[in-house]
């Protein structure tokens, strides 16, 4: 048992974050996307996309565990979530792609060459994945996601759709006839969430993940997306945190650094506790998604739900600590607010999540009861 | 305790209902809205300020004689009241009605107030404050803007920070340090400063929702008559105290209070509309709960001012209780604003250019704006101060 | 419009704020019931009981705004929940009573000779009439109530129980045939909850509220002690603040009094800022409860939930403040933290009252939404 | 990172497992209980220790030679979660083990440690912390009970209070003042009392369950010989730090997390059997979202230990982040035991003594006892001011 990650994922997650703080415009106080291709481009040199992929089809053969802290360097830096799903569309392929899927997806995917944008959520539908509308019915895809960060800049689209009552995932191409991709004007405009509307679309067979045989994959997406996504957000926490912390010790009223006064000083601590825990429920939920342990679920959602909550609450209070500064664009505090907001709410709002560690524990615990009684 | 209303109350409400019902757009509020961009809204308000002027609903409670309406404390609660149930526009010039004007009309000369009222009620002069200064935020006392008397000017010099509206104002209520010998309360005065004078000028301050309510003022020189002092000379921080208690008191914030009920409104009725699975969202107790402890909330803000208004109309003083009510709407309101992001999800973050947006997006703008709620008029951590150590009596 | 409470209101409450601080017991640290029978004789005495019935019935005629500060000061000084139950059940008889209820009632309530324990909560329930199990069949009571406060030692029950498929409100005798008290032993024993069991207990007809025609008075009952129930709530949650404020400005720590620092300071504002928060909200119930206005249910249940979350809060704070002290049995705080407890829970906990906050807002913005239509 | 075992690890576990099955009672847990009446509680609990010791299950990670297993911390963690899977009875001796057992290890001479350490391992000798003061509770280092140094003796005469256990102690370790001219952290000694002494005295406080876990102790004229006094005279305020280490740290939250872990088990089958309307309560989505939520942060609390230990794994040194620890738990397990009261309603107010009570009334009993959480072993206020100062580097 060893809860510390070691020298090369500490070293790996620093360069990810020292890479992306070469580019100002991931984190500068205007909304802009000029800087993402060349942040892509870089992270594709650094070799990001190749570590997920196994051995044997020329990757590094990481495991989710191994670039936790990187996840994290990506939302502290505010990367383009199309980098996050690009990562959870590797490590699905990994899992559950087959063989020809695995030929034809881990040379590009590799390189960083094939951008994959996750299309899940629906207007009008919850998280649960059975309830969801788009469906392929005579090998045609017919339906609308939204909030699909990044699908306008991404080559192909991992698409959430019933096919034969089953839910599976589906890799469809962004240029395919009948998709018609149109970016959303939100709250985050540098995540690039975009609407996407599939209008009979061509599924040939090759193009389910797995064959689409089972729900599993999709089971797994949640899990996956909701780890990352727990990773995403805590890397917002902390750097709040930081920012915070390092105001409070150098601006000073009434004479004083503000840090000294009670008021700001228990408020950082409180939110150096809320990262503390948030970070030990993401790095567990990474570890459980990682061993596909039977907590995964509820590990994931934990995580989820959580670190958006620890994120949310230090975006606020960063920007009231700063004071008037606080609420300035030039600040750019405004930057972390947003995409925090818009990843509370992708793959299941916490709400949704905290009700399914509930769901998931209750579960385990008659499992358990039964393995009892047939041992007794 | 009551809350019926005298006929006279009464037909104050009809007169005013009456008139609004002409003097708005037909539509208004269910097809016709504000201009969606920052200038032409802020002008459409000043408009809607003088028209509401010429039909003497403004100084609702501010003496005939300077061209007020002379009407009571209750009849201004009225007129929040009516003016939320019209969704009225807001006024651009609050800073002028609520906080210039009371201060005028508490410490000015009577040449200052026959000069300087008539035109805040007319709306013909937009008003802004010069308190704050980029290293005297919270510590307000703490100012470095001086002011040299020289003959019968003072020679104005400094910054001053998060002025607001002053791109659209005429004048600016400025603290300024005419003693910097003298203990840091005790050297600051109160004056009242031409925008146009040669010597100011202004840098709009990008707020985090992207809007320029704010500015950084800058005064080269700037001379300033020794009669638009108010007040006696290095007397300005008892002032400025009473004109903080008007920005914190109980009008402030059932003006404000007419916008966070119609959001709210507006938010159960979306979440009411909005398919959910197999329903609408607010379908979900959880949501159902969250709305409910939101109204009570927004309800709960009007009644703490209109508690004020009553302790007033009882002979009370204005004073530290006005931390309070502030204190109460920041947060109430910025609670209420983040639920409406959480309820809504994904849909409730489209801005209004998207075409799909919920309520022209006015969900995602009013959370951005809100976050400035508990930072400006005094931040949250400045009236807690106010209220454990004047109201409750702790030690400093 | 006038939210301010006349001299003649502020003298009551202070009144009975006083007379109940001679009676130590009430709030001392042991959960004694020696002195409710003095208390209740002191009140009765002063007249507290004839206020609310009508002067036709030689009563005193007031409104419940009238005793709305009378209300808080039983809350602040924790006297028997008995008291409120009695002065809710007279303001009962005065709006639902047939003639004979009120000539046989309003005499013996006024003297404070007839105590009324209210039995509504049932095990297993919520806090919908509509829901509750309690029934009369012909002519005969039978079902088991929870949390009765106080019915030991009342003489009377007033009952939420079906008859013929409506919500109706029967006055049971205590010791009446087939009526089994038995007092519960829980967190507040001197709130004296009692579990009530009615085995075939006859009911005449002349015991129906207002002889039983509507579901009217459940829900006027419903009302009365979410509104009454607030103003205890409200009292305990200022006497929270006012001890605690005074402890921060005598107890030392580091050579100063601990109110100086910021985190204690400004706790005590917060908490200041909800109490007036809570009164005004809880004022605004009494008077539309008063009034019988439209708004009666919404405001009661805002009072009910709100009064009790910001107790809760202030008792909470309370503890934290006076730090080791505070959870001294000696310091007595626990007293008004188990009294806040079991008010909170009845008649509705504070999550059933939002969710009826939002149902009956979104009925009134329905009816507004008509009466326009028809005025159109 | 990895949460697998090794097979010595895994052996660990089920020696553990296999041994907790033989000692406990049967049905433990199930149909049998530990006694209600808090005396015979205790009591239960000390010959619960003298068990686990007789089975080699205390002093985990200590030394051989001083009695201990020589485990590693990663085993200690294993015991932890092994108790809780057994839900066995806490231990009285947590003073003992968790705080004067590591400060002796640290900073004693061997006598002290050969002296010492083995009767905490067999829970022969119970310990006692004085450190508290009347007028010196979160101010520590104010303490005024004096140690006066004559000849081979310390005679010692003040007061403390919080004294945990007292009244089932035979030793009590003491923050004494021994140099009433020094700097209040200067003049400060770590003092070892034997609680038999002549002129040592208790009084039992109770606190708002009811119960009397703490005491206040005092001391007149009690002699204690000069070989008691760990460490240097005078340097008892950095030895104090490293006990308070252990009081906040990962090995007491662990302990800890077991208690309520197995409470948030319990309340989530009690809601998920107890009937609501036409269903149970855990139908309520409400309900299931604040059941989510103190799931997440009860497994936070294990885990937040854990990468404490983690830490002490890769050579790192204990300090200020247990104070995250102790805040984290303390809170995190408040609002769980408040939920649960909030979850259950009327039915969860009932205390073990009333025949319908829910679990043995002991959600109730719970409740009462997390108010102190906050306030003992350093209250909140304190452990902010540490986390701020010495682990995010704030001014003072």
């Amino acid at each position: 048992m060893n809860f510390a990650f070691n020298e090369e994922q500490r070293s790996l997650g620093e360069t990810v974050g020292q890479l992306l703080s070469d580019f100002p415009a991931l984190t500068a106080p205007d909304l802009s996307r000029e800087q993402d291709d060349d942040a892509w481009n870089a992270l594709a040199e650094l070799g990001l996309f190749s570590l997920l992929v196994p051995e044997e089809n020329d990757g590094v053969g990481l495991s989710l565990v191994d670039v936790a802290l990187s996840v994290e360097a990506l939302g502290a830096g505010l990367a383009s979530p199309l980098v996050a799903s690009t990562l959870i569309a590797t490590e699905l392929v990994k899992r559950f792609g087959t063989d020809a899927q695995k030929d034809a997806l881990f040379g590009p995917l590799a390189t960083g060459e094939l951008k994959v944008a996750i299309a899940y959520t629906e207007r009008g539908k919850g998280t649960d994945p059975e309830k969801l509308a788009c469906a392929i019915s005579g090998g045609c895809l017919s339906g609308t996601k939204i909030a699909v960060a990044g699908a306008d800049a991404a080559d192909r689209l991992l698409v959430v759709a019933r096919n034969n009552d089953q839910a599976s995932l589906a890799f469809v191409e962004t240029g395919a006839a009948g998709v018609t991709v149109r970016q959303q004007d939100d709250l985050d405009p540098s995540a690039a969430l975009c609407e996407v509307a599939f209008d009979g679309v061509e599924i040939a067979a090759d193009a389910l993940l797995g064959g689409g045989a089972s729900d599993a994959p999709v089971n797994a997406l949640l899990d996956l997306a909701a780890t990352v996504y727990s990773g995403l957000t805590i890397g917002i926490a902390n750097r709040m945190l930081e920012t915070t912390v390092e105001y409070a010790k150098t601006r000073e009223q009434f004479g004083k650094a503000i840090g000294s006064f009670q008021s700001i000083k228990h408020r950082c601590a409180d939110m150096a506790v809320l990262v503390e825990a948030g970070r030990a429920t993401s790095y567990f939920a990474f570890w459980n998604c990682a061993e596909d342990s039977a907590e995964r679920a509820q590990t994931a959602s934990a995580a989820k739900a959580y670190c958006a909550d620890i994120a949310r609450d230090a975006c606020n209070e960063a920007i009231q600590i700063h004071g008037g500064m606080g609420f300035t664009w030039e600040m750019a505090l405004h930057r972390y607010l947003r995409r925090a907001k818009v990843l509370e709410s992708a793959f299941g709002n916490p709400a949704w999540h905290y009700r399914r560690v509930h769901a998931e524990a209750v579960a385990g615990r008659e499992a358990d009861a039964t393995a009892c009684r047939d041992a007794a | 305790m009551d809350f019926n209303y005298t006929p006279e109350e009464n037909a104050f409400r009809m007169d005013l209902r009456k008139w609004l019902a002409d003097a708005l757009p037909k539509g208004w509020g269910e097809t016709v809205f504000e201009p969606e961009e920052e200038e032409a809204r802020y002008l459409f308000r000043r408009d809607w300020d003088r028209k509401l002027a010429s039909g003497g609903w403004t100084g609702i409670n501010w003496p005939v004689e300077y061209g007020g309406r002379g009407a009571t404390l209750v009849e201004r609660a009225i007129f929040a009241e009516e003016m939320a149930r019209a969704r009225a526009p807001e006024s651009l010039n609050i800073i002028g009605q609520n906080l210039a004007g009371p201060t005028i009309l508490h410490f000015g000369t009577e040449a200052q107030k026959k000069r300087f009222l008539p035109k805040i009620i007319s709306s013909e002069e937009i008003w802004a404050q010069g308190f704050s200064e980029p290293n005297a935020g919270s510590d307000l006392a703490s100012v470095r803007t001086r002011a040299e008397r020289k003959g019968d000017k003072f020679i104005v010099n400094g910054q001053k920070i998060w002025t607001s509206f002053a791109q659209y104002s005429q004048w600016c209520f400025a603290l300024v340090r005419t003693d910097p010998d003298a203990p840091k309360h005790k050297g600051i005065s109160f004056l009242l400063i031409d925008m146009n004078s040669p010597g100011v000028s202004i840098r709009p301050l990008r707020q985090i929702s992207g809007e320029s309510e704010f500015n950084e003022t800058f005064f080269d020189d700037v001379e300033v008559p020794a009669e638009n002092l108010v007040g006696d000379l290095n007397d300005g921080w008892r002032i400025a105290m009473t004109t903080l208690a008007y920005e914190r008191g109980p009008e402030d914030c059932l003006a404000r209070q007419i916008r966070f009920k119609r959001e709210l409104d507006s938010l159960i009725d979306v979440a009411g509309a909005m398919p959910m699975d197999d329903g609408v969202v607010s379908d979900d107790p959880g949501v159902q709960e969250d709305l409910g402890r939101a109204i009570v909330e927004i309800d709960a803000m009007r009644l703490v001012a209109l508690r004020s208004f009553s302790r007033f109309l009882n002979g009370e003083e204005r004073g530290p209780d006005a931390s309070i009510i502030k204190l109460y709407w920041s947060h109430a309101a910025q609670r209420m604003n983040e639920k409406a992001i959480d309820i809504l999800g994904a849909p409730g973050l489209l801005t209004g250019e998207d075409p799909e947006a919920v309520a022209r997006g006015s969900f995602g703008m009013s959370y951005l704006q809100s976050k400035a709620f508990t930072i400006y008029s005094g931040s949250s951590e400045i009236q807690r101060n106010i209220i454990g150590e004047r109201l409750l009596g702790l030690p400093r």
